[in-house]
């Protein structure tokens, strides 16, 4: 095999895709290939052991988890270098020419989705119909909510950093403690959307997404930052907490809602699969990953601490060795 | 030559049941039948004779339009049955066929049971007012195709489990059972033994009582025998048409006379 | 009897005049015709309604909207740009200073800076790169290139982008239309048909400009190769061993089950079996059409084996008879006689089977030939098989999936380029199919 | 001897072979084939299947049987000091092999003698740089070991490959006289041949076992694994399908029960819809059709079957769902909320299979014998009767093949239930309500993010594992009832 | 009260072709052959008789295996060809076949040129070297088989497209093409005219010079006329197996004198 062989995740695809076109084009080593597939199947197949008819590097949109760093111990994959390449900055978008969904905080899109909601300062099953029902700045539209489906590790920034926060300002939460519910379990009350057709799962891709708000004038889709600014003629975007945003806010961390993307490269497949660090030194040189490259342009956000990442890939630094 | 029919059968003048006027028969270029006018009379038996491929099945297969299922073959000419033309516009073969039953030279029972098999045709034509009479009507036919005794403990039996002799007359039993006014029969006495054809023949002579029956035989005896009119035909032509007694015992054409002694095939 | 006889002896309709039955009857007739054609109606209906709906998104992929300019390129900035890292930047870069001076020279009266001309362009670094390291003797004379414009610009020439739709995007400003305009005017900006998509191979999903399916048919040839390969011979021989030859008993029944069975097994199933079976017992190169070829094998088999095996049951036994009884061997029997009779539902049989393995992208997910499989040209049939390849509907899946609505209409396209195929790989079945049909 | 070489020498060995059978058995036949057992080809086929086959299998073998071998003895002799703690054994024979291939490259481009690319000498900077030079595609600069052992490796796949080809033609020319030898008229070379050809004819029909296995082995592990981490009680009974992120950890209801009556009611529906047009439509192309119309029709509905299904998926969400809600929405009847539903994706599905049941059923209707329709007519019956009661039930067990074909596929599909049926697992009667299936759900949970060593991911195996036993257990009904109701004609 | 078969055709006692011993066969539940036990001699032509239904194709299909093919049909007891059991595990039944040739009781062509149909058999034979020897072979068979003048225009036609007797005479010379030990014909002259008839019972006794015939046959005067011996069976018995004379002129069963006699059936 001579060349290197990618898999993981669909968020990660179209930045890798960049990074390995380019890689092709001013290299002479073969393009990468890289499989999409999800975060999830691509470590699974990253974990399944080292040599050649294994993949050299994993995309993923959310950080390796302990148990999946401990199958891949099991299989003998064991120096792992974890490479975070930026941010995916997460948006709420609505159809260009739809109702004036312009401002959200967490709380209205709890209010909109969320399985119980107080109401009148009761705790009670939702029922709203329209937004202008729980806050008047908002239109007299009919809620309709497409979320990412439970396959998407968006779905956990969701409902971190906006259904739990908003849990939090509604005073749900509070009234669930109240009423004698657990941590966790109130935690999992406030994560659970209503199920009355409000809320959409989507467990395709933004395009589907993008498709279902071209067909409902209401509908309040929940993109990438990316996406988003490639349909920027059908989708109009909402600012979370007075934050527009952007890959500055986003960098500067003051729009809520994003989550860091990475990929993992095993240690001792580089000098054996030829062009492995160079491409991994490619993805995170200057020319391509900082805010005016390409995978800005695209839409990426720019991680802030660039240098030391390109620092540890130069070094070939190991998870869980000292950083 | 041969014994001449007994003058019980002998012919009675009734009316025309099928006029056919200048009938010709093309399998694509193969000129099958060349120019055939027959006129063939109610009650009254009529064999079909001559030599194999002669066009007997063909002619026969005209009068119920069973050659229209054939891509590649054309008929010109007029049918009348009951002084309608048969090849007309506006005649529904299905009503034709109901009218004009057949039994195949091939027997070609359907993959289902014997009872179905019979029942077929009465249901469709709904005969039936229910199982009870379905029943007697099947029971019926099955006595009259001379097969009931062998069948009846079989009835659910598949009518393609028959030896060929049996499946012979469970068509002409399925034939029967939906009554039509003429019934055309191409060889059904080809797979019996001596009895078994001494019974569909007995059954030919009560269909005679009503309606027409047309008949295409090999045995001069049998054409004889139940006969009351003999067409001779001979490479696709008709060569000759009469009384059965008159064919058998003085024919005019001389190719008639080879055929019926013996010496043409 | 004979009363019985005269009695039902019932008075019929004419045959021109119909009884009240026979009308019923025909009209029944007439409404299971209806039926029939009505259902053929149907299924053409909407084959009517998809086709014009994929040819009127695909059409526009087939063209492109390009920039010519004629520059000359130096053998130090040759060096210069050789020398960068990202140097395919560094062309881009010489191509946008050589547009700008022959915008320069001509002198149309509309403001334009660098960055307004960089978002006009697509991506083009790669392709001049390419071109001046094939052709180092064209260094220093002019070379005239048609290069692809940005997504947007293209839009905008194709209706997909106005003036009011760019208002939020930062890749596109209003005012850089009116540069558009004017270079369109001046012969510059062009539209022109789109052989780079027919023939080109996938690229990054900034460049949908340059992306073309051309490459991914390869590995769909290169894979229906082996499913056509494999599994009409293997389905054919395992039909007829089991319709056939096959003892009646419970381990025939338990092949006839699972083959049924294998049928309704989720194509992504044969995926995960392809992974572990193929690629890490086996050790078969990843992302190979070789593989991928094997994986939609499996799932074709059962479509061929269940309708080779149902054409098989048609053919009526007293053709065995004959032949047998002529003292051919059952093998005989079948291949002489038998098989050409069942040839048109094993025709069938191929055809939808195939036309599904085409068609279908969960199962080369898991085997690795879904993503960004951008690749040059196999170079001969081995490394048609094994190199990493995609296949047009993974192809048109990631595109279907990217941001860009440039890459929408290339999905788009790339269904039409995937129906052609499908359309000439049935014909040929088709044709066969017409010649072996008959009645008996 | 490369091995297209030595493959075409073992042909050439059995169509040589095929000549001599063959023109012996005739010679001491007196040219009498009368006289012959079998016709004088299958002698000939009989020896040059002896000698190719047992050649060609050992060819296979060798092939498949070398690389171990030689990789085992080479790495061997790698040091383990030569092996970095981080990497494996198999890496730096990954390395050793790419070595081989290098120097391989450098001989042919003449970089590298023959003699100098084994000798022991060979200098490390020289051996690196000359790879380059020869385009192999070599990191960092070779190791002692590395090279050494590259060297060995291609000492021993060289003899290797010498001592097979060898091997392999032995075996060719033994089967070769053994096939001649055995020629005499008195020998029964057609049976011999066609048990080969049997044997084949079981070995094509043991794949859909082999298949079987391979999908219950990839299932069982991953399976077991998930219900040693989720209760399965809870699994096959439970009622609500609604899998947490797991970073939330354990909160997950994993109920197969609302994907399975996804399936099967967006199956029926799709059925509803493929059965009675694919049937219909068959019987007028068979019976009614004239062979032109057939001719077009046929094939055109064929393509139906072959639009990728991301198209129908666009479809259902884009076109047929806004459709229905025009109809059954708020503004119509009111039973429908959103595009998405059981319905949507159902009709659309149904429309793909069209061509299953069509094309199939014209082909085995088109096969029932003339006599039976014929029969029918001759009594009378309208050619819809005759469709209805003769042609069909005679037609029946190919018919049921594709309407089997058609649900297997109906079960199968994903891409048009996920755009057109929404994801949202639902027990609803509600045709108009979004629904799921197993088969969707497979592939979200495989391709998704959830940590893919916890319970939410491990279930797409589950599914696949039950989704596989429940139409397995499906098919032996269907089995059951067609060998119940077949009628045989003739 | 037939004719005595003439003294010429007088049966020579010559070897034993087929022996066949204790026979039962059972389709399903069904008995159809119960304990048959015959000898049938070789360079003769031996005559089934009996009612429909009884047997008599089931017994000659025993005979060269092709109740094989029919899945519910079991068959019992021993048949031995010249000394070699012929349901030994041992025997191959194609070799069987080709040794032992059938007409079947439906003609059966092939959907294949008239001249592929008669072709096939001698070509997996390998009877032929090139093609002028096989076009002399497919002469000759339709020779035989009293079609050739019919045919000889159209060789190219589907076999399908025949009549009914055409289709039969063509099935005859294609079981003879191949040149079988034995001959078993089921109804083979059913849908011939006499001339036909009188054509094929020629080849049955041109036949008989050399090999084994044996011929199903409801025609008494046929049985008579061209067989030395005759077996007369009866729901499945095989009632007496004598002398063809001796059975016509001098029945030792009653039920033979009575069915030979046209009462039972
Ligand atoms: N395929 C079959 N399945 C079941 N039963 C059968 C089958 N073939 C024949 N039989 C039965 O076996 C018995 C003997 O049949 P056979 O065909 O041998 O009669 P036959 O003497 O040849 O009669 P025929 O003169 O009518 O041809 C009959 O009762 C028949 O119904
Ligand atoms: N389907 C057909 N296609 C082409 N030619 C046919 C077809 N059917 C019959 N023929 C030809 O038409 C001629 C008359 O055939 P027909 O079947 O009418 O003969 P027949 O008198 O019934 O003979 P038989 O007594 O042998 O049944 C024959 O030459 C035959 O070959
Ligand atoms: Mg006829
Ligand atoms: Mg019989
Ligand atoms: O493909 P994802 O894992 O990023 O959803």
């Amino acid at each position: 095999r001579d060349n290197v062989q990618i898999a993981g995740s669909s968020t990660v695809l179209p930045y890798a895709s960049i990074v390995a076109e380019a890689f092709g084009e001013n290299t002479d080593f073969p393009t990468p290939v890289v499989e999409s597939g999800g975060s999830s199947a691509g470590l699974k197949r990253f974990c399944e052991g080292v040599g050649e008819n294994t993949i050299d590097i994993a995309n993923a949109s959310r950080a390796m988890r302990e148990r999946e760093i401990a199958a891949c111990a099991e299989n003998g994959v064991t120096d792992i270098i974890e490479v975070r390449i930026g941010y995916d900055g997460i948006v709420f978008a609505s159809q260009h020419s739809g109702p004036a969904f312009n401002a959200f905080v967490p709380a209205d899109i709890y209010n909109a989705i969320g399985a119980q909601v107080m109401k009148d300062g009761a705790l009670v099953e939702n029922t709203y119909e329209t937004w202008a029902e729980f806050n008047a700045d908002l239109p007299d539209a009919e809620i309709a909510m497409f979320i990412p489906g439970t396959k998407h590790g968006t779905r956990e920034v969701f409902e971190e950093q906006v259904l739990l926060a908003g849990c939090e300002a509604t005073g749900a939460m509070e009234a669930m403690i109240a009423g004698g519910m657990s941590e966790d379990d109130v935690e999992d009350a406030c994560l659970d959307v209503r199920q009355d057709g409000k809320s959409v799962d989507i467990d395709g891709d933004y395009t589907e997404t993008l498709a279902r708000i071209d067909a409902n004038t209401n509908g309040i889709g929940v993109f990438g930052l990316a996406f988003y600014e490639n349909n920027t003629d059908t989708l109009k975007v909402a600012t979370m907490s007075g934050v527009a945003p952007s890959t500055e806010t986003i960098a500067a961390g003051e729009y809520p809602v994003s989550r860091p993307l990475f990929f993992y490269i095993k240690k001792a497949h580089i000098g054996v699969i030829p062009g492995l660090k160079e491409f991994a030194q490619f993805f995170v040189s200057d020319d391509l990953a900082d805010p005016s490259g390409p995978l800005a342009q695209y839409g990426l956000v720019s991680d802030p601490e660039l240098a030391k990442t390109q620092q540890m890939v130069a070094d070939e630094k190991v998870m869980g060795a000292d950083m | 030559m041969y014994d001449a029919p007994s003058t019980t059968k002998e012919a009675v003048v009734t009316d025309v049941k099928i006029q056919a006027n200048d009938v010709q028969v093309y399998y694509a270029d193969n000129h099958a039948i060349k120019d055939v006018s027959v006129a063939i009379q109610d009650k009254t038996v009529t064999a079909f004779i001559g030599p194999s491929g002669c066009g007997k099945s063909t002619f026969l297969r005209c009068l119920n339009r069973m050659n229209d299922t054939i891509d590649i073959c054309r008929v010109h000419g007029k049918i009348e049955i009951d002084g309608e033309d048969i090849y007309d516009k506006r005649v529904d073969p299905v009503q034709l066929r109901a009218k004009v039953g057949m039994v195949f030279q091939k027997p070609n029972p359907f993959p289902k049971s014997i009872y179905d098999n019979i029942a077929y045709g009465p249901r469709i034509h709904g005969m039936a007012r229910n199982k009870a009479e379905l029943d007697e009507i099947v029971e019926r036919a099955l006595r009259r195709g001379a097969i009931w005794d062998e069948v009846k403990d079989r009835l659910n039996a598949p009518g393609t489990g028959l030896s060929g002799g049996q499946q012979q007359r469970l068509c002409i039993a399925r034939a029967v059972a939906t009554e039509p006014e003429v019934l055309l029969m191409d060889e059904p006495c080809s797979a019996l033994d001596p009895i078994a054809t001494a019974q569909v023949e007995e059954l030919i002579d009560e269909l005679r009582q009503n309606y027409a029956v047309v008949i295409v035989t090999h045995s001069m005896q049998q054409a004889a025998r139940v006969s009351q009119r003999t067409a001779f035909f001979h490479l696709g032509h008709l060569v000759e048409y009469d009384d059965t007694s008159k064919i058998f015992t003085n024919p005019e054409d001389s190719r008639t006379e080879s055929y019926i002694t013996g010496r043409i095939g | 009897m004979t009363d019985v006889s005269m009695e039902s002896a019932a008075p019929r309709g004419t045959l021109t005049t119909v009884d009240a039955r026979t009308k019923k009857r025909n009209a029944a007739e007439k409404r299971f015709r209806a039926y029939g054609l009505t259902a053929i109606v149907i299924g053409l209906f909407f084959l009517v309604v998809l086709a014009v709906s994929i040819i009127r998104s695909g059409l526009p992929a087939f063209t492109q909207t390009v920039v010519e300019v004629e520059f000359t390129l130096t053998q130090e900035q040759f060096d210069e740009a050789e020398s960068q890292l990202l140097k395919t930047k560094a062309y881009e870069n010489i191509f946008i200073a050589a547009l700008q001076s022959q915008l320069e020279q001509r002198g149309l009266n509309v403001a334009f800076d660098a960055a307004a001309i960089e978002r006009l362009l697509g991506k083009t670094g790669g392709t001049i790169r390419e071109y001046f390291r094939a052709n180092p003797d064209r260094i220093g004379t002019p070379v005239s290139f048609e290069l692809a414009a940005s997504s947007r610009v293209d839009g905008y020439f194709k209706g997909r982008v106005t003036r009011d739709s760019v208002v939020d995007s930062r890749f596109l400003m209003v005012t850089d239309l009116d540069l558009v305009d004017a270079l369109y005017d001046a012969g510059i900006i062009k539209s022109a048909f789109n052989w780079n998509f027919i023939t080109g191979a996938d690229t990054g999903v900034d460049n949908p400009g340059g992306a073309g399916i051309g490459v991914a048919v390869i590995g769909s040839f290169f894979m229906m190769l082996v499913v056509l390969v494999l599994s009409l011979p293997i389905g054919v021989a395992a039909s007829i061993y089991l319709e056939e030859f096959a003892p009646k008993n419970w381990f025939t029944d338990l092949i006839e089950v699972n083959i049924s069975n294998l049928a309704a097994v989720p194509s992504i199933v044969f995926g995960i079996l392809g992974l572990a079976v193929f690629i890490q017992f086996m050790h078969l190169p990843q992302s190979a059409p070789l593989v991928g070829g094997l994986v939609l094998t499996l799932m074709t088999l059962p479509t061929i084996i269940i309708s080779t095996r149902a054409s098989l049951k048609a053919v009526p036994p007293s053709i065995r008879e004959a032949a047998l009884g002529v003292g051919a061997s059952k093998m005989q029997t079948v291949f002489h006689h038998v098989l050409p009779l069942a040839a048109p539902g094993i025709l069938t049989g191929t055809i939808i089977g195939l036309a599904q393995a085409l068609g279908e992208t969960a199962p080369l997910l898991l085997i690795g030939m879904v993503g960004y499989i951008a690749r040059a040209y196999p170079e001969g049939v081995v490394s048609g098989f094994i190199d990493p390849n995609s296949a047009m509907p993974a192809q048109i899946y990631t595109w279907a999936a990217r941001a860009d609505a440039g890459f929408y209409e290339k999905a788009w396209g790339g269904i039409i380029i995937l129906l052609l195929f499908l359309l000439t790989m049935n014909l040929i079945a088709i044709i066969l199919r017409r010649r072996f049909e008959r009645r008996w | 001897m490369p091995l297209f070489w030595l493959f075409l020498i073992v042909l050439a060995i059995a169509a040589g072979a095929y000549l001599l059978a063959r023109s012996r058995v005739l010679s001491m036949a007196g040219d009498d084939r009368r006289a012959l057992h079998s016709l004088p080809s299958y002698y000939g086929s009989n020896a040059a299947m002896k000698s190719a086959v047992p050649a060609l299998l050992l060819l296979v073998a060798w092939l498949l049987a070398q690389p171990f071998i030689v990789d085992n003895a080479v790495s061997s002799l790698i040091p383990d000091a030569a092996i970095a703690d981080n990497s494996s054994r198999a890496l730096v024979m990954a390395e050793v092999r790419r070595t081989a291939d290098g120097l391989d490259m450098a001989v042919a481009s003449g970089g590298l003698t023959e003699a100098l690319a084994r000798s022991e000498g060979l200098d490390l900077d020289v051996a690196t740089s000359s790879l380059q030079e020869a385009g192999a595609i070599v990191t960092s600069q070779l190791t002692e070991p590395v090279l050494a052992a590259a060297q060995q490796f291609r000492a021993l796949n060289t003899i290797g490959a010498r001592w097979m080809s060898v091997a392999v033609i032995i075996v060719a020319l033994i089967g070769a006289t053994w096939g001649i030898r055995e020629a005499s008229p008195a020998f029964r070379a057609r049976n011999t041949v066609e048990r080969g050809v049997r044997a084949l004819l079981i070995a094509a029909a043991s794949i859909a076992i082999l298949t079987t296995l391979g999908i219950v082995l990839s299932l069982v592990f991953n399976t077991i694994e998930f219900f040693r981490l989720y209760p399965a009680s809870e699994f096959f009974f439970g009622l609500s399908w609604a899998p947490s992120f797991s970073g939330r950890g354990g909160a997950s209801d994993l109920g197969i029960l609302p994907l399975l009556w996804g399936t099967f009611y967006i199956s029926i529906v799709a059925l509803l819809v493929a059965v009675p047009v694919g049937l219909f439509a068959a019987i007028y192309l068979s019976e009614y059709a004239s062979p032109k119309v057939r001719a077009i029709a046929k094939p055109l509905l064929e393509v139906l079957a072959g639009i990728p299904t991301i198209v129908y998926g666009l479809f259902a969400l884009l076109t047929v769902g806004p459709l229905l809600v025009r109809v059954f929405g708020d503004d119509g009847l009111g039973w429908m909320q959103a595009g998405t539903a059981v319905m949507t994706a159902g009709l659309v599905m149904g429309i793909m299979l069209i061509p299953f049941v069509s094309s199939l059923s014209d082909d085995i209707i088109n096969a029932v014998p003339q006599a039976m329709r014929d029969g029918s007519y001759g009594l009378g019956a309208t050619q819809s009767e005759t469709i209805r009661q003769v042609v069909l039930p005679a037609a029946l067990p190919g018919i049921v093949g594709a309407i089997l074909l058609a649900a297997s596929r109906a079960i199968g599909e994903t891409m048009i239930v996920v755009l057109g049926a929404g994801a949202a697992a639902r027990l609803s009667l509600n045709p108009f309500e979004a629904m799921t299936t197993v088969t969707a759900k497979i592939v979200s949970q495989l391709t998704g993010d959830a940590d893919f060593a916890s319970p939410e991911a491990l279930v797409a195996f589950a599914l696949g594992m039950t989704l596989f036993v429940i139409t397995l257990g499906l098919n032996i009904f269907a089995l059951y009832i067609v060998r119940k109701y077949r009628e045989q004609y003739e």
